[in-house]
């Protein structure tokens, strides 16, 4: 079973400041995950700004490297891709999907530019009609058609629309590996969902494997097949996705559910400030706890 | 307080080496003209009679350490730095020989600092309240008539304006004094006669300053207040009924004086060239006619002496300027 | 005296706006009416380009051009007597800020001025308003922190001292420190971690409690309005498409874009299908004739695509404004109510 | 291009007048060329004749004809601070780039010694360099040093918006689409750098011009290149005022007031609209159509970054 992605010990440390009032944080503590490349699936990975969520999906992607630890796709470390055809080739295997569509697309730039340049440089389309034909494959995977694309800049199309390109613009290279970094907090809730279920399709269709990254409790429950509640750079409990959300057994990702609102609460006066003093505990134990297996197949930080 | 004492340090660092790099910048332009000034400055005081053996044998000991052909560049550049830390000793000037180049320059110091100090506050406060207050009341037509007189003269040299204010008040209205810094009939020291004078001689170059300076910080405070304008918590204050005089000062201007502070540091130095320039016009005994002077007679004592002052001046001005900076914002002195 | 504190009859709000030659009008909010009451938290919903926000700045009367009333009216019900802001002069108006009306706004952040302290701040915003002696005026705010269990020497502090989640307590504090009657809340908790947004949405319901004034809530999640509003307005652009109690909004519907609303939101141990919203927001420049939903609406039908459904009583202090609100069907289940899902 | 031309004049006041007043002196420098008398000669014409039919702007103490005379001082003038401009923009593009893309200790370090030029006063050094140089201080050697003291302040500039640049989204969106670096660099974020490289270097220009003329007039360069400097300089060596000619003086301080005022309004007016923030404003404006662009800013999950506030409308500011 080659592994399609093998994160191991990966740990990222930054110094900000000036060289005299230096701060220093460790974004990312002693990270494990992997991804089997014979099944696809949804790994999500799940934590509150500052849990280091980004700064690893930016790890995987190549955008920053870690401190210690390496991370292996399909075996090869990023920073042994030297040569540009080398990072082609991972760029054809690896797709980003970012937050904001708006600042996806460059506000002054014709949004199918990128279209044309994954379809030439990285599907290797010669023509300029086998490229559009290309780029039509993938807009109609995410419901969406050239012909309303075609020509239009980024503020003419809807926040949903715009991540519907973005998603068709990284499948164009039929990558086996999506990360996906909050790619619907910036989208109105209502279309929310057809972006998550559009992401699930892909993993059962197109065997696309993703790697979904969100503080989003709800939407995690709903897609993931794995995943990770990260805390201050700490994976804290890892697993099944839903046996976890249904029954969380770690103090923090117990807070981050009881603290989760729903609109089955109406009326019934659930508002009351959560009570974090297990989940402090929990983090001041932090550094000498370590993962521990249960039979339902999670992993605990205790 | 511990934060400000690191940024103290870290800008008088910054302002050893910009002296370092600029007096050296200094010593390097001076050795490389092709001839060599020792005998050229040697021949000139020799012509002229009856000069002390001792000031001419000083002048000859100076010139040679500093541009003596025999001695390697390396141990020049080695006597020049001894000489400019032990007070500047660069031997005697040639225009008055033979007191040392560096009394003269000490000597028309002050008189820059007078000009420049009261002409960058005046500019600087002025500037920056009628730029705050046109960034906020975008229709006052007042504030629009500065504004455009701004752009009509910011754009326009030191010395053209200088030039200008010369020939109106020396030939169209000459009430002003147009020349020198105080009347030949006041005795210089700490009396009324001859602080009035001073003050009546600076009139002129310091109005001509002013009228340069402004724009640039007027045109410059009102683009940035027309978009603190539109920050959160300027509008959070207007909802809140704050009184409009406060939210002007208090939350529009008070921000903006930051990075107005930190633009005043970038730009010390060309307005120290401007100043330098406008002295000339009005001949005000400052650094500016005593370069030009010294340029004229082939002094290069002086000539040299005045840049590596110069260059000194600007960056202890910078480093003043930067140690405002953390007292005007709280995020530098906590940081 | 009415039991409101603000009634709202067909107000008209839109931005008129020329760019290089191209003159536009924008129907931010069109034709709306409702009424907020005493002691109420009255949360209004609506998605991008819905109005909420033009809407809500109309209440706190803050517009400037390019926006601007072309309709309708509003007026408040406070304790010294009622007032039509936009036909009373502007500083019986301004004397209302924060002694009887207040704002706390999105982007909290940055409400704070960031060279100034709190206590300033606090002294700004406040003092005038109080209008009470100093020591009083201090030993009156000391406690109001205390009672949102916030140290009083975080007037010392500037806010870039402050954590996010501090700063917008700090915000809360000082919206509600002069007890106003009617505070406004625009998407005070978007920007917030859920840890951090359930602290802050628990103390302003309990301020809003102790103070017995009234509070109207916007923000987009739908999950926020049902823990914390007594009361809904859902719209949709630019009009109030249906209101009522929150519990009866949410288990049943009687607009079908709530109950698509509702339905498309995902819950922890909910693997239902999720039916998504089609289609794309309405364009308030050139709107849809008739109902403004119809283009989005599985039940539109020819009479929707003419004219505009009246918001009509459909219920006990339950109004919607749809040709077809009788046949709207939930279409999930909320609760413990046992309803059929709509075909 | 012509529709943006045409889109400024109409709407932009001070672009108009700048373009108007830049046009006049780049057309009167050109008649230089067609000029019949040699601008170095002397004693052409009877000196000291006031402004006529026959000699427009006069004759100065020098038997020289002041109005071809001018031609050849605006032209050269000009030439000259192009040249500063074009070759300073050279060295604060590439350090500002350098800086901005590349980052980490190669920024600290240019921006370090960006730090130390722009705290040295210039005009000392200037005079320094005349003074050391004197007759082999040619135009270009001047020019060139100029361009060094001159680009700092524009280069942080630059920086600051190549980092900005380089921490976008889309840029790293541009990257995983494939695109070259060159590509990205030149595509998507030269509209980014370019308004500011062509206002600086509008603003360059005023500088090193002020800085020429006031070297000239001081007769510290090569005094008998006719350029505005050395005009004044020879009108103050015939102590023109005293004598009473002041159209000698005049005629300079005209042109020069004249092409620094056109500069700079050109300058502001075209930074204004380039500036990608306006340029959105404009095709927002045509893009108002679809009124989805303006109220995405009236909340809900998708706030548009800088279109929101723009669409909002010029703020009318406070009564």
């Amino acid at each position: 079973m080659t592994a399609l992605l093998e994160v191991s010990h990966v740990s990222k440390h930054f110094v900000t400041g000036g060289r005299l009032s230096r701060s220093h944080i460790d974004a990312v503590v002693d990270a494990n995950l992997s991804l089997s490349s014979d099944a696809s699936e949804i790994f999500t990975i799940i934590g509150e700004s500052g849990s280091g969520k980004t700064t690893l999906a930016r790890m995987i992607l190549g955008l920053e490297h870690p401190t210690s630890g390496d991370i292996r796709f399909e075996g090869k470390r990023n920073a042994e891709r030297r040569t540009r055809a080398a990072r082609r080739d991972f760029y054809r295997r690896v797709q980003p999907i970012f937050q904001n569509p708006f600042e996806t697309f460059n506000p002054l730039k014709r949004v199918d530019r990128y279209l044309h340049a994954s379809a030439r440089t990285l599907f290797g389309a010669r023509t300029a009609s086998e490229a559009e034909s290309v780029i039509d494959g993938a807009l109609h995977k995410v419901g969406l058609s050239l012909r309303e694309v075609a020509g239009r800049y980024a503020h003419e199309l809807s926040g949903g629309q715009l991540q519907r390109v973005a998603i068709a613009r990284a499948l164009i290279p039929n990558p086996s590996l999506l990360i996906a970094d909050e790619p619907v907090s910036m989208v109105d809730a209502s279309l929310r969902m057809s972006i998550v279920t559009l992401l699930r399709d892909l993993r059962d269709e197109f065997g696309v494997s993703v790697i979904y990254i969100t503080h989003d409790l709800a939407t995690a429950y709903y897609i993931s097949d794995r995943l990770v509640i990260m805390q201050k750079g700490y994976v804290v409990e890892m697993g099944p996705a839903r046996p976890i959300l249904d029954a969380p057994e770690h103090p923090y990702s117990r807070l981050l559910k009881d603290s989760v609102l729903s609109i089955t609460d109406a009326g019934t006066d659930g508002l009351v400030s959560a009570d974090r003093s297990e989940s402090a505990a929990a983090w001041e134990r932090v550094g000498t706890a370590t993962l521990q297996e249960r039979e339902d197949g999670r992993f605990v930080r205790l | 307080m511990k934060a400000y004492s690191w940024f103290v340090l870290k800008r008088f660092a910054q302002m050893i080496v910009v002296i370092y790099v600029g007096v050296s910048t200094a010593f390097l332009i001076t050795h490389l003209s092709p001839i060599n000034p020792v005998d050229s400055m040697l021949s000139s005081i020799t012509t002229r009679s009856n000069f002390s053996p001792e000031a001419i044998e000083e002048m000859r000991a100076a010139l040679t350490d500093l541009y003596g052909v025999d001695k390697p560049l390396l141990e020049q550049y080695v006597n020049f730095w001894q000489r400019f830390l032990q007070g500047g000793d660069f031997g005697p000037s040639l225009l008055a020989f033979p007191t040392p180049a560096m009394t003269l320059v000490m000597r028309a110091l002050p008189w820059t600092v007078l000009l420049l100090s009261t002409s960058v506050l005046i500019t600087w406060f002025l500037g920056n309240l009628f730029g705050g207050l046109a960034g906020y009341f975008q229709n006052s037509r007042l504030l629009k008539v500065f504004g455009v007189a701004s752009m009509g003269v910011q754009p326009i040299p030191y010395y053209i304006v200088a030039f200008l204010f010369l020939i109106f008040f020396g030939f169209v209205w000459p009430v002003l004094p147009i020349s020198g810094a105080y009347a030949m009939d006041v005795q210089s020291g700490w009396n009324i006669d001859f602080i009035l004078s001073v003050i009546q001689h600076a009139i002129l170059p310091v109005t001509s300053l002013i009228v340069v300076g402004f724009g640039t910080w007027f045109l410059g405070m009102r683009a940035l207040v027309s978009n603190i304008v539109n920050e959160d918590y300027v509008t959070y204050a207007e909802l809140a009924g704050v009184p409009r005089r406060r939210i002007v000062f208090s939350y529009v201007m008070r921000n903006a004086a930051v990075p107005q502070l930190t633009a005043l540091a970038l730009v010390l130095g060309s307005i120290f060239s401007g100043t330098i320039i406008t002295e000339q016009v009005y001949n005000y005994p400052g650094l500016g006619t005593l370069l030009v002077d010294a340029v004229n007679t082939g002094d290069n004592t002086t000539v040299l002496a005045v840049s590596t002052v110069a260059i000194t001046a600007v960056a202890i001005a910078i480093f003043v300027v930067d140690l405002l900076h953390p007292l005007l914002d709280p995020r530098v002195r906590a940081s | 005296m009415t039991e409101n504190v603000l009634t709202v009859t067909s107000l008209k709000a839109y931005y008129r706006m020329a760019y290089f030659g191209v003159d536009r009008e924008v129907r931010a909010v069109d034709d709306v009416t409702l009424s907020v009451r005493k002691n109420e938290v009255y949360g209004i919903a609506g998605e991008s380009s819905s109005g909420k926000t033009t809407l809500i700045k109309t209440f706190a009367s803050a517009i400037r051009p390019p926006l601007k009333i072309v309709g309708g009216s509003m007026t408040y019900h406070f304790e010294n007597g009622d007032i039509d802001p936009y036909a009373a002069p502007k500083a019986k108006v301004d004397a209302l800020r924060w002694s009887h009306l207040s704002y706390i706004m999105q982007g909290s952040m940055s409400l704070l001025n960031p060279v100034r302290r709190i206590r300033r701040t606090f002294e700004d915003f406040a003092f005038r308003p109080m209008g009470l002696p100093s020591s009083e005026f201090w030993g009156r705010v000391e406690s109001h922190l205390q009672r949102l269990d916030l140290s009083p020497n975080v007037l010392s502090a500037y806010p870039h001292q402050l954590s996010g989640g501090m700063r917008q307590r700090v915000t809360i504090a000082l919206a509600t420190v002069c007890q106003p009657e009617f505070v406004i809340a625009d998407e005070p908790t978007t920007a917030l971690d859920v840890v951090v947004q359930k602290d802050v949405l628990a103390m302003i319901r309990d301020v809003q409690r102790q103070m017995g004034s009234s509070v109207v809530f916007v923000t987009h999640d739908m999950s926020v309005h049902a823990n914390i509003a007594d009361r809904i307005g859902i719209m949709y652009a630019g009009r109030l498409v249906e209101e009522g109690p929150t519990r009866t909004l949410l288990a049943a519907p009687r607009h079908p874009y709530t109950a698509h609303l509702v339905a498309s939101l995902p819950r922890i141990g909910d693997t239902t299908p999720k039916v998504a919203l089609e289609g794309r927001p309405p364009n308030l420049a050139e709107p849809p004739t008739g109902c403004r939903f119809h283009p989005r609406c599985p039940l539109a039908i020819e009479k929707c695509t003419t004219d505009v459904p009246p918001l009509e009583p459909v219920g006990l202090d339950h109004r919607s404004a749809c040709w077809r609100s009788a046949e709207v069907r939930p279409l999930t289940r909320i609760g413990h109510q046992e309803l059929e899902v709509a075909g | 291009m012509l529709a943006v031309v045409r889109d400024l004049i109409r709407y932009n006041k001070e672009f108009t007048i700048g373009a108007v007043l830049v046009a006049i002196i780049v057309g009167f420098s050109c008649l230089s060329f067609f000029s019949p008398v040699d601008p170095t000669l002397v004693y052409l014409v009877p000196p000291e004749r006031p402004p006529s039919t026959e000699y427009w702007f006069g004759t100065n103490s020098r038997g020289q004809d002041l109005f071809w005379q001018a031609t050849f001082a605006i032209r050269n003038t000009l030439a000259f601070g192009l040249l500063v401009a074009v070759l300073s923009r050279i060295i604060s593009l590439t350090v500002g780039l350098v800086a901005g893309y590349i980052g980490g200790w190669v920024d600290r370090v240019l921006m370090s010694i960006n730090d130390v030029v722009v705290a040295l006063p210039i005009f000392p050094i200037l005079v320094l360099v005349y003074f050391v140089l004197r007759a082999d201080l040619t135009t270009l050697k001047l020019a060139i040093v100029m361009a060094c003291f001159g680009w700092p302040f524009d280069a942080r500039l630059i920086r600051s918006i190549a980092v900005g640049l380089r921490h976008r989204e889309f840029t790293h969106h541009a990257v995983f689409a494939g695109m070259s670096a060159r590509k990205i660099m030149f595509e998507e974020h030269l509209p980014y750098v370019m308004p500011i490289v062509l206002s600086t270097a509008m603003a360059n220009m005023i500088w090193s011009i002020g800085l020429s003329v006031t070297l000239a007039v001081l007769g510290f360069t090569d005094l008998n290149i006719p350029s505005i400097g050395t005009m004044l300089y020879w009108a103050n060596n015939h102590s023109a005022m005293v004598v009473g000619t002041w159209w000698w003086i005049a005629v300079p301080v005209v042109l020069v007031v004249v092409t620094f005022v056109g500069l700079y309004l050109l300058a502001v007016s075209l930074n204004e609209y380039i500036d990608p923030r306006s340029r959105l404003r404009r095709m927002g404006g045509a893009a108002l159509v679809s009124a989805t662009s303006t109220l995405v800013a009236e909340g809900g999950a998708a706030p548009v970054p800088t279109l929101g506030a723009d669409v909002r409308g010029e703020p009318e500011g406070r009564p």
